[in-house]
């Protein structure tokens, strides 16, 4: 049904040999084994790299916001201070693992675990490219907005478990805030839905093409303004910048993870991280034509036509030029986030849930049905293709 | 063999999730163990190949319902009466043995009467012939939403903002 | 292996927590956690029977049904517990007990 | 003519339609009332000419009849038939009874209009004589004993009111009372009679009685002892008495000269008491078979004989007519004893005839008598005499009927009482058993021609008594209403009229029977033509039902017998005329002497005589037997016998026991009600409600989780019954 990673690479002669190889060793056919084993060194991977991108997005923060501030940032530990996120990592990991008295001991110990998985788990259908997404679910959106809103309960119940003041109140607002902006970014993740005609998202970003006037963020004006809403939601759902007031050090002292320490504390912040990269990903995945080339490069057919290589080996030189452009893409958005941060200042909580549901919600239900009568009315085509013809 | 594989987990994780929620003295847990349980139940519906249904089962209830069964906790916990030590809020009795033996005697009536009707539905059941293969019911789901059952469909969208007004009317405080 | 007794025996079990909870506990909320698990089960068996005996999707539209209905008696009833908690100041099930006759 | 119920009913109905409009009129047109109820009987008289020229003058035969019912209702329960039929029955003897009856009333009714012109009461008076007229037409033309009893009933009630027409006067109620019950004494019996003839013949009109006595079905039917026939007859004979004041029960006739005279004329003279006579001579067959005629002989003598003597010493005019009326009753009674059909029959019609125009002078006398004293009318014979240069005209008629009445020859008095006597003797002839009622008869007859000169001589002749009285009374002026009736009347005294000989007896042999015509008409029902009869629905077909042929000898009374018996009938017919002209002569010449020539001087009469004289004063005791005897003897005593039977066991046992009885019950419901009902009913129900309400409220406890276990175990309930 819905292909994935390991139906990607069973194509290539190597899988077929060590499935055999496998099978003759287990003596039964292990075809199924072969694909979870897959899967596992799959998973793996991307979570590693995903910690990596993790620990660098900190790295990068801190940098870029020494840049901002025209200072220079962490330089000392590896060139540039590139090392830096492993140097936090082994801090994060040596420090002492205390939990408060009366705090609730389970839900202490489960909460950051539920941030963690809630990020983790949107990974399995972030669209690296054609080939690489782990599995293309056909709800993939869908799959994904249900799963993140883990991450909200997660907040929830570090806030409330840490048995203070403080966190309870900065729990409370954490998941407050991240379930209210769930509706606008659910809706104009619709408007999205609506052109691309699928959930998944792989029949999303192939609806979109290479070149930027091909993308769905100028399709049309509705997809634009659904792509601000989108990313202010985004914004506002990680936690990050003009909202994050739940980890508010002024206010809040750092809100639900306050009285966190050590790893749990590292989860939380790692989960923050991923997240944010997760939804730059999507962002450029349904707005900015995800792994798309320019000049269909990515589908290796260029490759094919000019250099007649192999065809296997054009989708795999394609898939890398595919996981290039996304990540490209991604990790500016991942710069813009980190922009934001250090320009717009921090919103009253009031203001904040006013921001939500008087402005963004409507606005984002008018893109919604913009989009729908732009389907009906130029029945699909981008303006692009309208004034210009092709 | 994955189906197998991922029925035992989703069903275990279902049954220990909702007894779980049954013996945990703390509210906060059982709504833990509530979504826990409800995942479970979004895993079995993957195997019985209800994709859609999962998704919009961990939408709804991951999403919307349990943190709102949190918020209510919170919401109603904190009144002076009851405050614990820390002004924490005391939560009132989450059932004792007598609860629990009357529960007890109603779950024996109801288990042996649905356990004749299961048995009698499987004796009946021809566990025999093959199933379908998997295949994707969201576009199918989505027709018959708007082709047979359109008028539930409208119904239920003015039920939910019905839903949606009414609780916060409700639940908002009297200004007097 | 695998046959639609396995899960009404998984859905029965849910059935008799949620019976449970709602009889046992003396809080409000969890006896709406009790509906809770009263109604997956039901949403589990129409599943069950579109898998396994006439597999037309009008189970899955059932089972969504009963999904979207449980949201909205959550809000609503929780809404409720929340002013009943206004007004006595406590979600005691034993406190509301007015329509006694 | 043709007998449909259009051209008979009227006769009974005009009167009776007078009536009812003037019961409803009287009081404000009593002028029109009046009107209305003289034109209503002369109207009744001009259709009884008809039927009588059509009997007499159109088919003239003796057997001539008509006979039409109708179904008055029908009961037909189950097997027993129960049919009564109505209906009427014309023959000769009806025909000339219908004249008489109409002629005599439209005379008085015009009478009545001069005598009863300044009565307070005019105009109701005239409403109660068409209700009588209308009744006694009833009764004549009726067929059957039931519809004879109900306007027999009807003339009764019609006697009592109009006796006690001056009601103001206690006398007049008194005697009104009398009249009424000591009829209705007879009235009882003549029901028996009528029941026990039902009870044989299945139904009581004349014709199937006719047909029962031919068809012999009385011979063998007792009752207590006594032949059915006779004893039905007895009861009949016994109405006839009390309703023409015969022997035991006269008591009353005397007592109704209290009404106004013209009602005394037509009630008490003509037409109510002949109307016994006439049910008798209806009957006559079942007499003749009950061989009652001797006994009917003797009450016929004494009545007559009884009455004479009584009537002697009487000083008030209208008592005298009375007494004498119930004498010549007695005569027609002898006549029917000695089986004189015809010439009772016809005595009664020439008894009504005179004796009407003889109340109508009285009342005319008594009219003109003013006593300016009293203001009332004067009565007494005492204070009379020498009126006639007053009143010429009522002293013509008086004298003409006094004639009749006495039995003088030429006048249709002594015809018919010459053949009643004639008959009596030879029926002494023949049975020794009448030889007493016969004497009787003659001594009767000698009284009578005595009593009713004495009275003439007392008012009319001689100087009158009352000189003050005398001047009062203006001369009489002949007036149509008050004179002519009388001189009518007086005319149809004549014997002429009635019988072809002038003395009554076939002394010259006349050439045609026409002469004749009363004697050969009316015959006594000769009960073997009615054996075979069908009888025919009024209204239906107008032929005469039956038509006999006729002899022209049948009209003579010794057709068919040996010439020897002839010659004997007619022989000792002559020796009764000769005798009884002798009789009458002697009287008058008695009474001439007594009271003309004062020969003979009465008051010697009454000293020696004195204790029969006191026997006469007090009507032989009558009145003091029946109160004394009858009345304070029997049935007072029987009556406190009663009231003791009554109060002592009925009362105490049969009533009072009744409330012991109801005591006993009530306490028993009442502990019943209280423990039973009370108790288990109501506060029962009411405890077990409470009880259940206890039970379900604990239900109801409010506790959201105690439903839900209710539900489970109610689902479990359903699933294990049901079986899923």
């Amino acid at each position: 049904m819905n292909d994935s990673i390991v139906s990607y690479l069973s194509q290539f002669p190597a899988y077929k040999s060590f499935v055999s190889a496998m099978s003759s060793a287990m003596g039964f056919d292990a075809a199924g084994i072969a694909t979870l084993l897959v899967f596992f060194v799959a998973c793996f991977v991307v979570v590693n790299v995903l910690a990596l991108v993790g620990g660098l997005g900190t790295y990068a923060e801190r940098k870029i916001s020494a840049d901002i501030q025209m200072r220079q940032g962490p330089n000392r530990v590896g060139p540039y201070g590139i090392l830096q996120f492993l140097a936090d990592g082994v801090k994060m990991i040596s420090k002492e693992d205390l939990m408060p008295r009366n705090a609730d001991k389970f839900l202490y110990t489960v909460a950051p675990l539920l941030c963690l998985v809630g990020v983790l788990a949107t990974l399995a259908v972030l669209p690296f490219s054609s080939g690489f997404t782990l599995t293309d679910l056909n709800i993939g959106v869908f799959y994904l907005l249900g799963v993140s809103s883990l991450v909200g309960v997660g907040i929830f119940l570090g806030g409330y478990s840490s048995n203070s003041k403080w966190s309870m109140l900065g729990g409370m607002r954490g998941a407050s805030q991240i379930i209210s902006y769930e509706v606008p970014v659910t809706l104009s993740i619709l408007a999205i839905v609506v052109l691309g005609g699928g959930l998944s998202f792989g029949t999303l970003v192939g609806a979109q093409g290479g070149l930027p006037h091909e993308w769905f963020v100028l399709h049309n004006p509705f997809t634009f303004v659904a792509f601000i809403v989108f990313f202010i939601g985004a914004l506002a759902e990680s936690n990050r910048a003009p909202f994050d007031l739940p980890e508010a050090e002024s206010e809040l002292v750092s809100g639900y993870h306050t009285e966190y320490t050590g790893m749990r504390f590292g989860f939380f912040a790692l989960a923050e991280y991923i997240e944010v990269f997760v939804l730059c990903g999507v962002a450029a995945a349904l707005f900015l034509g995800g792994y798309k080339v320019p000049f269909n490069l990515g589908t290796g057919e260029f490759l094919v036509n000019t250099l007649n290589v192999g065809p296997l080996l054009a989708s795999k030189v394609g898939n890398f030029l595919q996981l290039g452009s996304f990540v490209t893409k991604t990790l500016l958005l991942y710069y813009v986030v980190i922009w934001c941060r250090w320009t717009f200042p921090r919103l009253r909580v009031d203001h904040l849930m006013v921001i939500c549901w008087k402005y963004l919600t409507p606005i984002a239900l008018v893109n919604l049905v913009g989009c729908a009568v732009w389907m009906w009315a130029f029945n699909g085509q981008s303006l692009f293709k309208i004034v210009f013809g092709h | 063999m994955f189906n197998e594989v991922l029925f035992l987990l989703s069903g275990l994780l279902t049954v220990f999730g909702a007894l779980a929620v049954v013996f945990t003295k703390n509210l906060m847990h059982a709504c833990v163990y509530l979504l826990a349980s409800l995942f479970g139940v979004a895993g079995l519906y993957l195997t019985l190949g209800a994709d859609f249904l999962a998704a919009a089962q961990i939408v709804v209830y991951a999403g919307g319902v349990v943190v709102l069964m949190l918020f209510a906790v919170m919401l109603t916990g904190g009144t002076v009466k009851d405050a614990g030590r820390y002004a924490m809020l005391k939560v009132p009795s989450m059932g004792n043995a007598k609860t629990f033996s009357i529960a007890a005697l109603g779950v024996l009536v109801a288990l042996s009467m649905t356990t004749k009707i299961i048995l009698g539905i499987g004796r009946s059941y021809d566990a025999s012939k093959e199933l379908p293969a998997f295949t994707s019911t969201v576009e199918s789901i989505g027709t018959l939403l708007v082709t047979d059952h359109v008028l539930a469909f409208e119904i239920s969208s003015v039920l939910l903002l019905g839903a949606l007004v009414g609780a916060v009317v409700i639940s908002r405080p009297r200004k007097s | 292996m695998i046959s639609l007794t396995s899960y009404l025996f998984i859905s029965l079990l849910l059935f008799l927590c949620g019976l449970t909870v709602m009889i046992a506990r003396k809080n409000i909320i969890a006896m709406l956690l009790g509906t809770e698990l009263i109604l997956n089960s039901a949403a589990l068996n129409f599943a069950a029977y579109t898998r396994f005996v006439n597999n037309n999707l009008d189970g899955h539209i059932v089972s969504l049904f009963i999904i979207i209905i449980a949201a909205a008696e959550a809000a609503v009833g929780l809404a409720i517990v929340i002013r009943f908690f206004q007004i006595k100041e406590s979600i005691h099930i034993d406190d509301a007990t007015q329509l006694q006759s | 003519m043709e007998y449909t119920l259009t051209t008979i009913a009227p006769i009974v109905l005009l009167p009776f339609l007078a009536f009812v409009i003037n019961s409803f009129i009287v009081k404000k047109f009593t002028n029109l009332a009046v009107g209305i109820s003289c034109a209503a009987i002369l109207g009744s008289f001009v259709y009884a000419v008809r039927v009588f020229s059509d009997f007499v003058f159109g088919h003239f035969s003796s057997g001539a009849y008509i006979h039409k019912t109708f179904n008055w209702f029908n009961l037909n329960a189950g097997q027993h038939e129960f049919a009564i039929d109505m209906g009427i029955y014309i023959d000769n003897m009806t025909a000339i009874m219908l004249l008489m009856v109409t002629a005599t009333a439209s005379l008085i009714h015009i009478f009545s209009t001069y005598y009863m012109k300044d009565d307070p009461r005019y105009g109701r008076f005239f409403v109660y004589m068409s209700l009588f007229t209308a009744a006694m037409l009833g009764l004549v033309l009726s067929d059957n004993l039931l519809s004879v009893f109900f306007f027999w009933e009807l003339m009764g009630f019609c006697s009592y009111s109009l006796i006690g027409f001056y009601y103001e006067k206690e006398g007049a109620g008194n005697a009104s009372m009398k009249a009424f019950m000591t009829t209705r004494v007879g009235d009882v019996f003549l029901f028996f009679g009528i029941l026990s003839i039902w009870a044989v013949v299945g139904n009581v009109t004349f014709v199937d009685i006719y047909a029962a006595i031919a068809n012999d079905q009385f011979s063998n039917v007792y009752a207590l002892g006594i032949p059915l026939a006779t004893l039905s007859g007895l009861m009949i004979f016994l109405g006839t008495i009390g309703k023409s004041a015969q022997f035991p029960l006269q008591v009353w006739l005397p007592d109704a000269m209290w009404g106004p005279t013209p009602c005394s004329a037509l009630i008490h003279a003509a037409t109510m008491v002949a109307a016994g006579v006439y049910l008798s001579l209806r009957a006559f067959p079942l007499l003749e078979v009950g061989g009652l005629l001797p006994i009917v002989a003797y009450i016929g003598g004494i009545t007559a004989l009884g009455a004479a003597t009584i009537a002697l010493i009487q000083t008030d005019i209208k008592a005298v007519l009375a007494y004498s009326t119930i004498s010549q009753l007695g005569y027609m009674v002898l006549g029917i004893g000695v089986g004189a059909y015809n010439p009772a029959f016809m005595h009664l019609i020439t008894h009504a005839v005179f004796k009407a125009c003889l109340f109508l002078a009285a009342g005319s006398v008594i009219h003109s008598l003013h006593d300016h004293h009293t203001h009332a009318h004067v009565q007494e014979m005492p204070r009379m005499g020498g009126l006639r240069k007053k009143m010429p005209f009522t002293f013509l008629a008086m004298l003409l009927c006094t004639f009749a009445i006495a039995g003088i020859p030429f006048f249709s008095g002594f015809v018919s009482k010459d053949r009643i006597l004639g008959d009596a003797l030879l029926m002494a002839m023949e049975n020794k058993i009448f030889i007493v009622p016969v004497i009787m008869g003659f001594a009767g007859a000698f009284l009578t021609a005595f009593y009713m000169f004495r009275m003439m001589f007392l008012t009319f002749f001689g100087e009158p008594r009352d000189k003050e009285l005398y001047e009062h009374t203006h001369k009489e002026k002949l007036s149509w209403n008050r004179n002519v009736p009388l001189l009518l009347l007086a005319l149809f005294t004549f014997g002429a009229w009635y019988a072809g000989s002038a003395t009554g007896q076939s002394l010259v042999k006349l050439s045609s029977a026409r002469y004749e015509w009363f004697k050969t008409l009316v015959v006594a029902p000769d009960v073997i033509q009615f054996g075979t009869y069908e009888r025919q629905a009024l209204g239906f077909d107008d032929s005469l039902a039956g038509e006999r042929d006729f002899e022209t000898s049948k009209y003579d009374p010794t057709y068919g017998l040996s010439e020897e018996a002839a010659h004997h009938i007619h022989h000792v017919h002559h020796i009764g005329a000769i005798a009884s002209i002798i009789i009458a002569f002697f009287g008058v010449f008695l009474a001439y002497l007594m009271y003309i020539k004062k020969a003979l001087n009465p008051s010697w009469w009454v000293q020696t005589l004195s204790g029969w004289y006191r026997a006469l004063q007090n009507k032989y005791y009558f009145d003091d037997l029946y109160i004394k005897g009858l009345i304070k003897k029997i049935l007072l005593p029987l009556n406190n016998l009663l009231a003791k039977f009554d109060m002592g066991f009925y009362d105490r046992y049969a009533i009072d026991g009744w409330t012991t009885v109801n005591k006993v019950f009530f306490t028993a419901s009442r502990w019943f009600d209280n423990k039973v009902v009370d108790g288990v009913g109501v506060d029962g129900t009411g405890a077990s409600v409470r009880f259940f309400n206890v039970v379900l409220r604990t239900l109801q406890s409010g506790k959201i989780q105690f439903y839900i276990l209710m539900i489970v175990f109610v689902l479990a309930g359903y699933i294990w019954t049901l079986k899923i």
